[in-house]
């Protein structure tokens, strides 16, 4: 998020787009919800009829997949009525004249042929968003996980930089992250090109600072691999090991067998996991995790903020710290990497990473502080970009073209799958389904269908049907409920008895690696 | 469930007030008067219909006494039994009707046809005793002139029986 | 920050301006009872238990709602105010089952501490005992109903704070209670089972189900971490006896929750003890996996990826790391990938 | 002198024709000729205190929004009459609504409110039709909607009716209640003036308050003060029920003795019976023996007895009347229709019930007695609204008045 969760409450305009706020991140939308009680506009744009939909002042229900031809229509409009801010286009940033000439194809009788939405509706949202003092956009899978993730996120950053909204308070582009930590894993370099800090991997000078502080001969120079190159790398076996620390790929991947004879294929498999799941069954060899309550260390939240995380019971049986099995192994294979607390591990990191080199264990006791924070006296960031200080001097448009999913529907397979969570569970179902009282609430995997589409199917509410796609088939309870329009389902993969991921299509945006999990073709057969 | 004739009205009321939310209890006495009572259904429904929390619904339907949540009979005696009222005779009009029909408070006849509840004041001191039947007052009673109401309602109900 | 000067059971005293009668004196360090007032909520003014005394004005003030204006002189314990409060004490404990022996928030029930506080061993007025049925429909929470002392807690907590909105106040008078959406069970409500009325709960009326007759408050120790679920990071506690975790709490006053949750981050902890967890290393032997310890499979594991390292290159080896993990783990791993391996295959599940 | 109650005889009073015929809209014609501060000195300058019970002036309310005024001031009739013994503002709104109507919208012009609601207890059907039917006719004659008889002022009125709940005669209970919520009163200060209806500046004022209104324009603050024993102001109607001879509602100066309205205008105790007692200003108002009603009816002259004006609701009890059975029912009421909000109010009205309750089916003791007093003397100033001092003062005098007849009753035991 550029900006924080607390601002949320001073928002005049809230857009929620590809976010299933009040099920995902349920204590962002009490924020959200408060701040509609005070006088906020809430702005829902999504496919679905999400549960927020009952706090928000519209709903605009597009076609899944369609947000570039939408957002751009949307900027058409603001361009043509002088709405945007020209202030802060002109001063901040470059590529207005690209960004006005791409939207300029986007009238909104082109777009609403591809979103489905009448012309009027989307003068009516360029209306709201462009007349707004401020407007704050909050995004999460719904925005990623298609193949033009990369070009949604932008389409997100241009409006934004348009109306002026970056780089201020109770504004800003604000990505809801799903995971716990996924922020601060991503922050530490766990990801092919960076380091910590977002610190280039290809970067010489950087390559040369890790090499001194790490005390190694060399480091890579050569461009890592992204999670869906790593699984084809098995397939045309390139890749012969695979370590795993806690992933349960097997549910939370796309095309479910296309992972598996991966898993099959690769000569060693390392799992590291708290339980045994759908992937250990491929393990070489298994290691016991400690989880967050075992442990010391910190987490990093959506908003940058770092926040400690407290060993409050002993682990299970022989379950180790992730640290300390890594570092094991390490020593193992000739390098001792000498850690004996997570605090020794932090101060290390700070070290090496200029955005959390202020952040001690000790300042952050009480209260966790926002990256960046270069320095022992700085208090955080609330917000970045402020007074348009880009970490690149001006801030670029990207205009991006609509593309349509990598697979639409036709004949065979009529319907768009689109998937997502439910409040009652956590991504592949191994913490809460171990939690009493949780399939209580929800025990098993529902199909959201429309009750159009399950009259002319002739199935009713809790009926089974056969999902399948060109990958598979699930076989899945539905539930009839006008919360999808006609045409699309909806699916999780949070129960290994009827995964969503079975179905779901495994191609991905090119530059972030993501798949598109959020649009495939699937029919429905009785079962 | 509410009709949509119902619906019609509601949106009537909701237009009429600067906020909406002042429709909920103008929309409440006008389902009892549909209905005789407001269901949980009513509610559910008039809670989509209002954008309110069902909650917010009964806390306002439960609080007023006038607001029925069971069904009663298709007459509904509340009989005043504040002091002014039960200063007129030894024997309470209250305690009279209750004879008379042989129900007790909260109770309806096994026909259907009555209800009664002992309410408070009704605003009627210096005409009392009084009672109210549905909508309608009665004041200045004796016990001759509640067993004409009533019974002259029995006679409309059941024509034959006499 | 504007002072202010007032008087406050004879002492002179200064408050920040713009602050309640209430929380003047408790910035003094002088100590008025409640039993309604909660900061997050707010000014609420049902129990009347904090009221005080202001010279000039007539009858009692309800000290956490009224502002505490420059030069006032206030009486926080006159005979007046502490009959008052005894009488509303005796009243609460006369309309209701407040049987602490076997109540859960015995220890931290803010009627016990008060009537503690006020010397009140039992009710001077008869007992009235309610005699409702209680509500064990949800799965996550018990409402006892009998407990309840209407300070509307967690009826503003689920209107104002989480906004799910499925608490109200139902009825009127002596049968007013707290009612989920038409006046249904609980687990039959549109309830989001976030627990902020657990949380705000002064009394024993809504306590965790699942926490029932586990622990004494007092045998309990609060861990504090950050929530292993969604990205947001709530602040919680967890509450620990004998190495087991009880319950979980939100930690109030700090970023970025200030004391809300959601069910999974209140009620979705047992997974840490269950049975099934993952207590040995375990190695395939012949096609299956067997417990092998530590030395084993780490041997066999830096092993094996020297081997593949040696035969095919590091960037034969991929390493995905964890989005539940720490940050120090996940730099551990980065590093582990890089310094070690060789290689910039590193990744984790960012994208899901 | 008769004010209100001016028309009482004359057929067809509630019509538009009979009420201008007679004068009507006269005073409205000259208060659209006046300035807002012009009319609200005349009404300050009469005296005119509220005629619900508190006696708060009304021009001070108006008075208020000089220092509170919002964007919107909506002004309110409280016609939610529910206080037992009470009930005059029935008669005005059924058989003589254009008084209040022009009393309203004079009121209107005073504060600048464009829409004015009359919230109606649920009971009084009848009496709401009533004035609908006035409202339009009201309105097609140009006294009332918009640009009234061309003075480009504005005012709407819409009826609102409650739906039985006593407490909604307080007036931040009542817009709570106009908000679409349960009666319950609001947390003071912010009063109305600052942060009424929807958060808006709200004046509210009682049905005869309001229908005094007229009469002060038309003839003059002096006129006004003239009438009442030492210009305590105006007139008041007082509603008679109980053993009296002649039961019903009557217009007298402020300051006529209660006796006089006993005994003159009521025709004295029926059947011969000597008083025992007299509930002099509604249900809650403390009670008086039959030795203490030598006594003015004003403000004033009563709260120097112990005792308040209220509503002017009197309810005379003779001498076979049991005061404890009395009290059964004034503790029933109030603890039917504490809101429940608060603790003293909730638990205590329901306590003093219990307590009672069982001292007239003879199973009290003496503590009970102790303990009901306890009851009353702190449920007093230690509730939200003034309903605590409403459920308390009857009690307690009744109580400490006619303790033997309560202790006969642990005799019987």
């Amino acid at each position: 998020m550029t900006n924080s969760i607390r601002e949320i409450e001073n928002v005049p305009v809230i857009v929620v787009i590809g976010s299933n706020t009040s099920e995902s991140h349920p204590v962002i939308s009490y924020f959200m919800k408060r701040a509609v009680k005070k006088g906020s506009r809430l702005i829902v744009i999504d496919p679905r009829k999400i549960e927020l939909t009952r706090w928000a002042a519209r709903h605009f229900q597009h076609r899944v997949g369609s947000d570039i031809a939408l957002l751009n229509a949307v900027m058409h409009e603001i361009i043509k009525n002088e709405w945007y801010d020209r202030e802060f286009v002109d001063k901040y940033t470059d590529g207005f004249d690209q960004l006005k000439e791409t939207v300029s194809g986007y009238s909104p009788e082109y777009a609403s042929g591809i979103c489905g939405l009448t012309t009027d509706e989307i003068r009516e949202l360029a209306s709201i968003l462009g007349k707004a003092e401020k407007v704050a956009l909050f995004y999460t899978l719904g925005i990623t996980e298609h193949i033009t993730g990369t070009d949604n996120v932008r389409t997100c950053a241009n409006l934004q930089m348009l109306l002026g909204n970056v780089g201020i308070e109770s504004g800003g582009v604000n990505p809801l992250r799903g995971q716990n930590n996924v922020q601060g894993a991503c922050d530490m370099g766990v990801l092919p090109d960076v380091y910590t800090g977002y610190q280039k991997a290809a970067d010489p000078e950087i390559i040369k600072k890790f090499i001194e502080a790490w005390g190694v001969k060399s480091l890579p120079d050569s461009e890592g691999t992204k999670i869906p190159a790593m699984f084809d790398g098995i397939h045309c076996g390139d890749v012969k090991a695979l370590y795993l620390a806690g992933e349960n790929v097997v549910m939370s991947e796309p095309n479910q067998a296309h992972t598996i004879k991966a898993l099959e294929n690769v000569d060693l498999l390392i799992v590291q996991d708290i339980f045994m799941n759908e992937t250990t069954e491929y393990a070489d060899v298994v290691l016991p995790a400690a989880c967050y309550a075992e442990t010391e260390g910190t987490f990093t939240n959506t908003e940058r903020r770092i926040q400690r995380v407290r060993k409050a019971v002993e682990p299970p049986g022989m379950a180790k710290d992730d640290w300390w099995i890594t570092g094991e192994i390490a020593g193992r294979m000739g390098c001792d990497m000498g850690y004996g607390s997570a605090e020794q591990i932090w101060e290390e990191i700070r070290q090496l990473t200029p955005s959390v080199s202020g952040i001690t264990y000790e300042r952050i006791e009480h209260e966790g502080i926002q990256w960046p924070c270069p320095d022992i006296e700085h208090t955080g960031t609330k917000y970045l970009y402020k007074n348009g200080s880009f970490p690149k001097g001006r801030a670029r448009f990207y205009p991006a073209e609509w593309k349509p999913a990598a697979e639409c529907p036709d004949e065979e397979y009529p319907f768009v799958l689109t998937t997502g969570r439910r409040l009652w569970q956590y991504h592949t179902g191994t913490q809460t389904r171990r939690c009493a009282g949780f399939d209580e609430i929800h025990p098993e995997e529902l199909m959201e269908i429309n009750p159009e589409d399950a009259g002319k199917l002739d199935v009713k509410d809790r009926d089974y049907v056969m999902a399948v796609s060109r990958r598979g088939k699930v076989k899945v309870r539905v539930w009839v409920t006008d919360r999808v329009p006609s045409g699309v389902c909806f699916m999780t993969f949070h129960f290994h008895e009827a995964c969503a991921n079975v179905i779901t299509n495994n191609a991905f945006d090119p530059v972030a690696g993501t798949a598109e999990y959020k649009a495939c073709a699937i029919r429905l057969e009785k079962a | 469930m509410i009709d949509k004739d119902t619906r019609i009205t509601i949106a009537g009321f909701m237009k009429k007030f600067p906020c909406r939310d002042s429709a909920l209890v103008p929309s409440l006495c006008l389902i009892q008067k549909e209905n005789g009572y407001i269901s949980g259904s009513d509610m559910e429904d008039l809670s989509e219909i209002l954008n309110l929390p069902e909650a917010r619904i009964f806390s306002t339907a439960s609080f007023y006494s006038m607001l029925n949540l069971k069904p009663g009979g298709k007459y509904h005696i509340q009989v005043c039994t504040n002091v002014s009222c039960s200063l007129i005779e030894k024997e309470t009009l209250f305690d009279y009707i209750s004879k008379k029909l042989g129900i007790r408070e909260g109770e309806s006849t096994p026909d259907g046809l009555f209800s009664l509840e002992a309410v408070e004041c009704l605003g009627a001191c210096g005409y009392a005793p009084a009672m109210m039947i549905n909508a309608d007052h009665y004041e200045n009673l004796d016990f001759n002139k509640a067993d004409e109401i009533i019974d002259s309602i029995r006679e409309y109900e059941n024509p034959a029986e006499k | 920050m504007e002072k202010i000067s007032l008087h406050i059971d004879g002492k002179p005293v200064q408050a920040v301006k713009g602050n309640s009668i209430l929380n003047a004196a408790r910035q003094n360090g002088i100590y008025i009872p409640t039993l309604c007032y909660h900061p997050k909520t707010g000014q609420a003014g049902k129990c009347r238990i904090c009221v005080v005394e202001v010279e000039h004005m007539p009858g009692l003030q309800v000290s956490c709602s009224l502002e505490a204006k420059d030069g006032m002189v206030i009486h926080t314990n006159t005979k007046r105010i502490a009959e008052t409060r005894k009488m509303i004490v005796e009243l609460y404990l006369s309309n209701g089952k407040h049987n602490c022996i076997s109540c859960e928030a015995n220890g931290v029930c803010e009627l016990q501490e008060v009537a503690y506080y006020l010397g009140i061993e039992k009710s001077g007025f008869p007992v009235v005992e309610k005699d409702m049925p209680v509500d064990t429909s949800s799965p996550m929470i018990i409402r006892d109903m009998n407990k309840c002392i209407q300070c509307y807690r967690c009826i503003t907590g689920c209107n104002d704070i989480t906004v799910n909105e499925v608490l109200d106040m139902g009825f009127r008078g002596s049968k007013m209670t707290v009612i989920c959406d038409t006046n249904k069970p609980m687990g039959k409500s549109s309830c989001a089972v976030c627990g902020e009325c657990v949380q705000l709960c002064p009394t024993g009326a809504l306590i965790e189900k699942k926490a029932v007759g586990k622990a004494r408050a007092w045998e309990t120790e609060k861990s504090r971490t950050t929530c292993p679920y969604c990205g947001v990071g709530c602040q919680i506690n967890l509450h620990v006896k004998e190495n087991e975790i009880i319950k979980v709490s939100g930690v109030e006053d700090v970023e970025p929750n200030y004391g809300a949750l959601c069910i999974k981050g209140r009620f979705g902890y047992d997974f840490v003890h269950s049975s099934d967890r993952l207590k040995s290393p375990l190695l395939r032997k012949n096609g299956k996996l067997e417990e092998v310890s530590w030395e084993e499979a780490l041997d066999f594991t830096a092993g094996k990826l020297l081997e593949i390292k040696k035969a095919h290159g590091p960037d034969a080896i991929v390493g995905i790391g964890c989005a539940r993990s720490t940050n120090e783990s996940n730099y551990v791993m980065m590093k582990f990938m890089r310094a070690v391996i060789g290689t910039n295959n590193v990744d984790h599940c960012a994208r899901t | 002198m008769k004010i209100l109650l001016k028309n009482k005889e004359i057929p067809d009073s509630q019509s538009i024709e009979i009420y201008s015929g007679r004068g009507g809209y006269a005073a409205l014609k000259k208060a659209l000729s006046l300035s807002p501060e012009e009319i609200t000195s005349i009404v300050e300058e009469s005296g005119l205190r509220g005629r619900g019970g508190a006696g708060f002036p009304a021009a001070a309310k108006w008075k208020l929004l000089t220092k509170y005024r919002k964007k919107t001031v909506y002004l309110i009739c409280n016609a939610d009459e529910g206080e037992p013994g009470t009930f005059k503002d029935r008669y005005i709104m059924e058989s003589d609504p254009h008084l209040l109507i022009e009393g309203m919208t004079i009121a209107a012009c005073a504060t600048g409110a464009h829409h004015g609601f009359i919230y109606i207890r649920g009971e009084y059907l009848r009496m709401a039709k009533a004035l609908v039917k006035a409202i339009e006719e009201a309105q097609a004659k140009g006294f009332l909607g918009n640009n009234i008889m061309d003075s480009g002022f504005s005012f709407f009125i819409d009826v609102f009716r409650g739906a039985g709940a006593y407490v909604c005669g307080e007036e931040t209970a009542l817009i709570e209640s106009l908000e679409g919520k349960a009666g319950r009163p609001r947390l003071k200060p912010p009063f109305p003036a600052a942060a009424g209806l929807y958060g808006e500046s709200t004046v509210i004022h009682n049905v005869t308050t309001l229908s005094f209104i007229p009469f002060i324009i038309e003839n003059g603050p002096e006129a006004f003060k003239a009438i009442g024993k030492l210009g305590r102001g105006g007139t008041k109607l007082f509603g008679i029920s109980g053993h009296v001879n002649n039961p019903g509602l009557y217009e007298y100066p402020m300051g006529t003795s209660l006796k006089k309205l006993i005994y003159e205008a009521a025709g004295g105790i029926k059947d011969g019976k000597r008083l025992k007692a007299v509930i002099p200003g509604g249900l809650s108002s403390p009670i008086l023996k039959h030795d203490e009603i030598d006594v003015d009816m004003d403000f004033q002259s009563l709260h120097s007895v112990g005792t308040m004006l209220g509503s002017g609701g009197i309810i005379v009890l003779d001498e076979d009347t049991s005061i404890p059975l009395i009290a059964q029912k004034t503790a029933k009421f109030y603890a039917h229709e504490s809101c429940g909000q608060c603790a003293p109010c909730r638990e205590g009205t329901n306590m003093i019930k219990f307590l009672i309750e069982r001292i007239v089916t003879g199973s009290g003791t003496e503590k009970d007695i102790e303990q009901i007093l306890r009851l009353c003397r702190y449920i007093k100033g230690s509730t939200i609204c003034a309903f605590g001092y409403a459920a308390a003062m009857p009690i307690e005098t009744m109580v400490k008045k006619f303790r033997s007849e309560f202790e006969a009753f642990l005799r019987n035991s």
